[in-house]
């Protein structure tokens, strides 16, 4: 009976992941992370499909800080790749990249950031 | 001279036992009777102690007979080294107890009698020196009886339970049918030897038949086996021990049962002389079962005090299976190895006396500060008790056969000599001898746990209720008793080969061979044989120590050497070294205290430590055959659905024998004794008939 | 008592799914009459409030003939009360305690009445499905109020496992009560991970509801979506394209084969069978994996969507799965061959936590543990859903009810989901995958029952719309929260300490879909 | 211990270490880690992942890094889950059991950021909230080689690939 199992594990072989040494990339089309284009990105024309969209609010509009400009940022860390904005965008500013490496030291390095600068009314209403 | 030091401190010894009972009954005042009874009581020890080693160091005392009204001849006093021996014991255990009890009985709760206790307690202490110093059957079975009645007295005294004064009654009914095992083993003696004291006996066991010696030496074994509580005959003792005040149990525990093992000596190794190989070997294996049975059933017991009391059936297991080795070993004509069990089994006797008095007091101290005794209810006394936890540790250890404590030492000798069977003539009597070995293994290897377990759930962890949260460390003089008795436990272990000698005087004039140089060899002094190494090293590392260089050596034959001394250093060397490493490899930072850790909970609680009863459970189990427990469990099925309502489960472990022997015993007699019924009328001329009747049979019998 | 003796007071909601509506005087009769036939089986029980009325609902799975049967009790007054059901129909428990806690309806008469999944420091009166109150509100903490438990009797150890417990494991807190080796007692605190996800599905979007549902138990995602998905579709009348329906079942059933597979390993592990472990993980990963490369989610997320499925399957990967499927049944077989003479393993599990079939009846056993334990019950056979109706499978049964029934049990259904998988891959109709989203709208007000047999047992989903056509209320019972509930029958009595690690692997609960 | 209405505010004790003390806890960990994980909440994605990391397929064991049952024995803290009112007392108690220096990472959507959940009555949210986080590993749940990435990254033996990206706009192109 050891045996048996004994046998079974040398049929299986070698299945470890070569990963860290080698890359192991993942299968075509997994859903990795959201990759926004800056280029094509139509936020300063009022479109926020994407932020309407994102459940974990992983896509939102933000203040600066100096309370004026506004930001458009997409946050890995709340983000669950669940692909709703790609389908959703418009213009093809967003799509999916199948990459894994995605671990951060600092919030601030998952976040991808769009400024924006905008005419505030005083009232804070655009 | 020590002669004249003995006789005078053995006779003071025994004028302050009545002064003190006088001293004791007429003091009016509680608070002056204290100071006496643990002054005088302190007395008598360090006198008996005096007056035991002088007797030990030098040759027997001069016969100090007592004209008695009685037509037995007079009463003869005459101590020999081997009542000498005892008598340190006595003193050894009395001197202690006498200490304690300055707080114990002056504090609260009171004794309701205290007068009457302390005024028995000397009598009972007369009557125990008197057991151990007589040369005469007579005054042997007076002072034998004394202390049986005494000691039932004093562990009903202070209590109104009927369960306990049940349990007295018990231990005062086997010892008195011990007693009549000892009168007739002594008639059968004194009428082939034509008196009663131990001279006549002596020559009456030459000349009896050796059937008739066989009964003797059986009725003898059953006699003073009952009171020592070996199987079947131990049913009492786990009942009665508890239930007295704990500086008694401890002289219970310590002395009186010892006494039995005293009278088992006296009896088969110095009246009857050597008799056939199966007196031996039936002690012997007497002596394994009760060691094992006693050391099992102090395992799952919860009582701090039953435990112990478990605990001293189990050595006096042991005792007997060193003595039973010692009688096959002497009646295969193998003197040496007889006199070097029987060495073991004395120093064992020694090493009970101390560890077991300790643990007891110590247990005392538990009670009285918490008021309870079960292990269930306690916990967590480490921190409120360090020094009675300190004091206990040490016991438990050396009960462990723990180095470098005492209990180690004896059981590692009595092992290493019962090993030495291939000496024994006969294939079976080796087999018993092997199998009392094993037995005494496992019952080394159960203590063990008996005793982390005895520490561990009643010291350590969190106290599992109010009463053992709110424990105060008990008062100084209770603990210099048990200091001086840890440090005496100590001591016996770490110094064996200046006791050894001693023992060996003991054994001389018994096998008639001294076997000092081949327990403890002159090892630095030069012929040192196999171990030519060892002393060259030992003579120049350690030149100027004593010549019996604390190395320990079982005979020549044996092939192991031990040297509890040396063990003590090298034990602290490597604590010494482990400190060392832990601070080099230790990673700096700094210390964070913390709570206990527990899956995240918020509070760790004391029912989820290990209990008592959990700990035992694998011994209760593989064992089940020899405790045959019973557990009651009502799982209720809907209990954990509803996370409200109890289950039922209570474990019930009768105590060994009594389902199967006492129990039918009882019922027999009862029966018997409803039988006999009919004879009694209440009508005098019938009891007058009965009279004339007996006589008239005995004068039948004689004619014959 | 037939159904039609209802039928004046029944009224028909969709296809199979029928209400009746009673007061609280006459709702311990009706269950009684419903338990007294063993073919009616208590599903759920929860409150709601809809517009400041407050609803009992008690939800019956009825045969195959009829469906689903809801009891609709409306309450008034500040706090409702109404004869606790437990005495006739045990399994009642939790969920009164739950409603009690939730919303506020209090059963008088029960015998437990304590707080169950809500946090021990959450304010009294709080009720967060009593109406008023959103998940983002600020509850603040009150002195923690635990649970108290019964104390043990003398000698008896309460052992504490959890809530961080060894492994890799989900949060979850069992009181062993053990007297040393045997196991008298164990007292159950789950739902510390109860994260309000039915509290967090109000005001959703069609959109985003199936990503939350995937959340439930993520091991289960594509089941707990698929009922979400169903419910919705039977909420707007709709029903999903051919295709999506076998696809449906394909991915349904290559989750349940990867969470059996793991299942098998987990036991391995409890039982110290390493090999066994490492084989059966080795399985579990290749599916997980071809999960990646068909789904884009190794856990099957995001792939169910109102009205069919996100993604459609390509010829491709139609051969990727037939040959992956072939060395999962050959490794298998292998596998199943060496399971059974592990004596080493097998012997841990003989005799081991059993659950009496009486106990697993009373209690609501669902799912493979109800079935290892005699309770003849499958919803993919009983109240067929996406394509089960018209495909050929067996529903395996045991009833010795210990350890060994319910790995038994797993192996088997293993085995018929490779059969079921193959028949899909042989007769996987050519249409869409998804009705447009602009077809799949539900009227607003409406409710639904989605059901489905997840790996772990049944899991009924039930959603009711608001005006805006977005979720009012979410009610999710899986499977694991019933099996939960007879957990604790299975423990005290013949097994002792440790055991329990395969106990509690035997019935591979999982706490996130009980928690919530 | 910090009690749940009082961490609106950021724990001003909680900081990040020190580049430092991270040398140093890399030095001591960079062969052999042993890691404790608390789930304070997940979906069980999370931990069916981590589990897959003993598997044959990723074999964590040969990058010298285990998994061990008491925070007493743990250099690193792997924390799951949307971290729920229930789950904030003992994931604080386990912090506490672990000896100096000692790792925190949060993994997946739900500790990272609190996912779908976000704040809410019953779920805290970020465990950056009541613990020092060293490591973020994104994801819903992150893959095991995600996992290893996140790992290796804590440890100072991989790169961290993501950086923070203001875009260029492509209206007035300013970065």
């Amino acid at each position: 009976m050891e045996l048996g199992w004994l046998l079974r594990g040398w049929r299986t072989g070698i299945v470890t992941t070569p990963y860290p040494t080698r890359p192991d990339p993942p299968p075509q089309g997994f859903r990795g992370r959201p990759q926004l284009d800056g280029e094509r990105c139509r936020i300063d024309d009022g479109c926020t499909v994407c932020v309407e969209v994102c459940l974990p609010r992983a896509l939102r509009l933000e203040t600066v800080p100096n309370g004026l400009d506004r930001r458009l940022v997409l946050d890995l860390l709340p983000c669950i790749m669940c692909g709703l904005c790609v389908q959703a965008c418009p213009t093809g500013a967003l799509h999916m990249q199948s990459d894994g490496e995605l671990a951060v030291r600092s919030p601030q390095d998952a976040q991808t950031i769009v400024p924006l600068e905008m005419e505030v009314s005083s009232d804070g209403h655009i | 001279m020590s002669v004249a030091v003995a006789a005078v401190a053995l006779w003071t010894a025994l004028g302050l036992c009545a002064a003190g009972a006088l001293l004791c009954l007429l003091v009016p005042r509680r608070r002056l009777s204290i100071p006496v009874f643990v002054i005088t009581t302190m007395a008598v020890g360090v006198l008996l102690i005096v007056s035991g080693a002088a007797l030990l160091a030098g040759t027997p005392l001069p016969e100090f007979g007592i004209a008695s009204p009685l037509p037995f001849g007079p009463l003869i006093v005459q101590p020999d080294r081997l009542g000498g021996f005892f008598l340190v014991i006595i003193g050894l255990v009395t001197a202690p107890i006498g200490l304690y009890s300055w707080d114990y009985l002056g504090g609260a709760p009171a004794f309701r009698y205290l007068r009457a206790f302390t005024v028995l307690w000397f009598v009972l202490l007369a009557a125990l020196i008197l057991i151990v110093t007589a040369a005469d059957a007579v005054l042997l079975l007076m002072a034998w009886e004394v202390m049986a009645y005494l000691s039932y007295l004093l562990v009903t005294f202070e209590h109104d339970d009927a369960e306990i004064a049940h349990a007295a009654f018990l231990m005062l009914a086997v010892s008195e049918i011990g007693t009549f095992g000892i009168v007739a083993a002594f008639l059968l003696l004194a009428q082939a030897g034509g008196g009663f004291d131990f001279a006549d006996l002596r020559a009456g066991a030459a000349q009896l038949s050796p059937g008739a010696r066989d009964l003797v030496f059986v009725l003898a074994l059953g006699g003073f086996g009952a009171k020592a509580g070996i199987l079947p005959l131990q049913l009492w003792l786990p009942e009665a021990h508890p239930a007295a005040p704990s500086n008694l149990s401890a002289l219970l525990s310590a002395v009186i049962i010892k006494l039995g093992i005293y009278g088992i000596i006296r009896v088969t190794f110095d009246l009857l002389g050597v008799g056939p190989g199966w007196w031996g070997l039936l002690l012997l294996l007497v002596g394994a079962i009760t060691a094992v049975v006693g050391i099992l059933f102090a395992t799952v017991e919860c009582d701090l005090k039953r435990i112990l009391a478990y605990s001293s059936i189990e050595n006096i297991g042991l005792i007997c299976v060193g003595l039973g080795a010692a009688l096959a070993f002497r009646s295969a004509a193998l003197p040496t190895y007889a006199a070097i069990v029987m060495i073991a089994a004395l120093y064992h006797v020694l090493n009970h006396a101390t560890y077991k008095t300790l643990l007891f007091l110590g247990a005392g101290a538990v009670h009285r500060s918490t008021g309870t005794r079960d292990l269930g209810q306690l916990g967590g006394l480490v921190r409120l008790m360090p020094w009675t936890t300190l004091c206990f540790l040490v016991g438990a250890l050396a009960i462990a056969a723990v180095p470098p404590f005492n209990g180690y030492v004896s059981e590692w000798m009595l092992l290493e000599s019962l090993l030495r069977t291939s000496a024994l003539p006969a294939v079976s009597a080796r087999m018993v001898v092997v199998a009392g070995a094993a037995a005494i293994a496992l019952t080394a290897g159960i203590a063990v746990t008996a005793f982390v377990r005895a520490v561990g759930t009643g010291f350590l962890g969190l106290p599992r209720t109010r009463a053992a949260a709110h424990a105060t460390e008990v008062g100084h003089s209770m603990r210099a008793a048990m200091a001086f008795l840890a440090v005496a436990c100590f001591l016996l272990g770490t110094l064996p080969t200046f006791i050894l000698p001693v023992l060996n005087q003991v054994t001389t004039p018994l096998f008639g061979i001294s076997v000092a140089n081949a327990i403890v060899p002159p090892l630095f002094s030069g012929k040192a044989g196999a171990y030519q190494a060892l002393v060259g090293l030992g003579g120049t590392l350690f030149r100027g120590l004593p010549v019996n260089g604390l190395v320990l050596i079982a005979s020549p034959k044996f092939n192991t050497i031990t040297a509890p001394s040396y063990l003590v250093l090298a034990e602290l060397l490597l604590l010494a070294l482990l400190l060392l490493v832990l601070r080099a490899i230790r990673p700096q930072g700094r210390r964070r205290r913390g709570p206990v850790w527990a899956g995240g909970i918020p509070t760790f609680r004391a029912n989820m430590q290990y209990t008592p009863q959990a700990y035992a459970n694998p011994i209760r189990l593989i064992f089940q055959g020899i405790f045959r427990s019973r557990v009651q469990y009502e799982p209720r099925e809907l209990a954990a659905h509803y996370q409200v309502g109890r289950i039922v489960y209570q474990q019930t472990v009768p105590p060994p024998l009594e389902p199967e022997l006492y129990r039918p015993l009882l019922g027999a007699v009862s029966w018997l004794v409803g039988r006999a019924r009919v004879i009694q009328s209440g009508n005098v001329n019938q009891y007058i008939a009965y009279i004339f009747l007996l006589v008239l049979a005995i004068l039948i019998i004689r004619a014959l | 008592m037939s159904i039609l003796d209802w039928a004046r007071q029944v009224r028909l909601l969709h296809p199979n799914e029928w209400e009746v509506v009673l007061t609280p005087a006459n709702l311990t009769t009706t269950v009684e009459a419903l338990c007294a036939n063993p073919r009616n089986h208590f599903t759920d029980m929860f409150g709601v409030e809809m517009g400041g009325e407050r609803q009992l609902r008690l939800l019956f799975a009825l045969d195959s003939e009829h469906g689903w049967l809801h009891l609709v009790v409306p309450v008034t007054g500040d706090s409702p009360h109404y004869t606790s059901l437990v005495e006739v129909c045990p399994a009642t428990l939790w969920y009164e305690r739950e409603v009690a806690e939730e919303c506020g309806i209090i059963p008088s008469g029960h015998p437990g009445p304590l707080h169950l999944r809500l946090p021990d420091d959450w304010p009294e009166g709080v009720y967060p499905h009593g109406g008023g109150f959103s998940w983002q509100d600020k509850i603040p903490a009150v002195a923690p109020h635990p649970v108290e438990l019964a104390s043990a009797p003398d000698g008896i150890v309460d052992y504490p496992l959890g809530p961080v417990r060894s492994g890799v494991v989900e949060s979850g807190h069992y009181l062993l009560r053990t007297a040393g080796e045997e196991l008298v007692d164990m007292r159950l605190q789950l739902f510390y991970k109860h994260r309000g996800i039915e509290k967090r599905a109000e005001g959703c979007s069609l959109l985003h509801l199936p990503l939350i549902a995937e959340r439930i138990s993520g091991t289960s995602a594509f089941a707990h979506s698929l009922a979400l998905c169903e419910a919705v579709e039977r909420a707007a009348g709709i029903e999903a394209p051919p295709r999506a329906r076998y696809l449906r079942t394909l991915f349904a059933e290559l989750e349940r084969l990867y969470n059996h597979h793991g299942y098998q390993a987990d036991l391995c592990q409890a039982t110290g069978l390493v090999v066994g472990q490492a084989q059966f993980d080795v399985l579990k990963e290749r599916l997980l994996r071809l999960n990646a490369r068909l789904a884009g989610h190794r856990y099957l997320f995001g792939l169910n969507v109102p009205g069919g499925l996100s993604r459609d399957l390509t010829d491709t990967e139609r051969q990727v799965i037939d040959e992956e499927l072939r060395f999962q049944r050959r490794t298998f077989t292998v596998l199943e061959e060496l399971l059974f003479r592990s004596n080493s393993h097998i012997d841990r599990l003989e005799r081991t936590g059993t659950l009496p079939p009486e106990l697993a009846l009373a209690w609501g056993a669902v799912g493979p543990v109800g079935r290892a334990a005699g309770v003849d019950r499958d919803l993919r056979r009983d109240h067929p859903y996406a394509a089960y109706a018209e495909l050929d499978f067996a529903v395996p049964l045991e009833t010795d009810g210990d350890a060994l029934a319910r790995a038994r049990l797993r192996l088997e259904e293993v085995r018929q989901s490779f059969r079921l998988i193959d028949q899909i891959l042989g007769s996987l109709p050519s249409s869409a995958v998804r009705v447009p989203p602009e077809a799949c709208m539900v009227r607003p007000g409406v409710s639904a029952l989605g059901w489905v047999e997840s790996p772990r047992g049944e899991g009924v989903h039930w959603l009711s719309f608001g005006e805006q056509r977005q979720a009012r209320r979410y009610r999710v019972r899986t499977g694991s929260f019933a099996n939960w509930q007879t957990f604790p029958a299975a423990v005290p009595g013949h097994n002792i300490l440790t055991d329990f690690p395969v106990i509690e692997q035997s019935f591979g609960l999982s706490f996130a879909g009980a928690d919530r | 211990m910090v009690t749940f209405e009082l961490l609106d505010e950021p724990d001003s004790s909680i900081t990040e270490p020190s580049t430092a003390l991270r040398r140093q806890i890399q030095h001591l960990f960079g062969r052999s880690l042993h890691i404790r994980h608390v789930d304070a909440g997940s979906c069980n994605g999370c931990e069916s992942e981590i589990k897959l990391l003993t598997s044959p397929y990723y074999d964590i064991h040969r990058l010298g890094i285990f998994f061990t049952t008491t925070p007493r024995h743990a250099d690193l803290l792997l924390v799951t889950g949307a971290i729920t009112r229930a789950m904030v007392d003992p994931l604080q108690r386990t912090y506490a059991a672990m000896p100096e220096p000692r790792l925190v990472v949060a993994t997946g959507a739900c500790a990272c950021d609190g996912g779908i959940f976000g704040r809410s009555c019953l779920t805290l949210g970020r465990l950056s909230a009541i613990l020092p986080v060293d490591t973020y590993i994104p994801g819903c749940p992150p893959t095991p080689l995600a996992l290893i990435h996140g790992l290796l990254l804590t440890l100072g033996r991989a790169e961290q690939r993501l950086h923070r990206q203001i875009l260029a706009h492509h209206a007035d192109g300013k970065a």
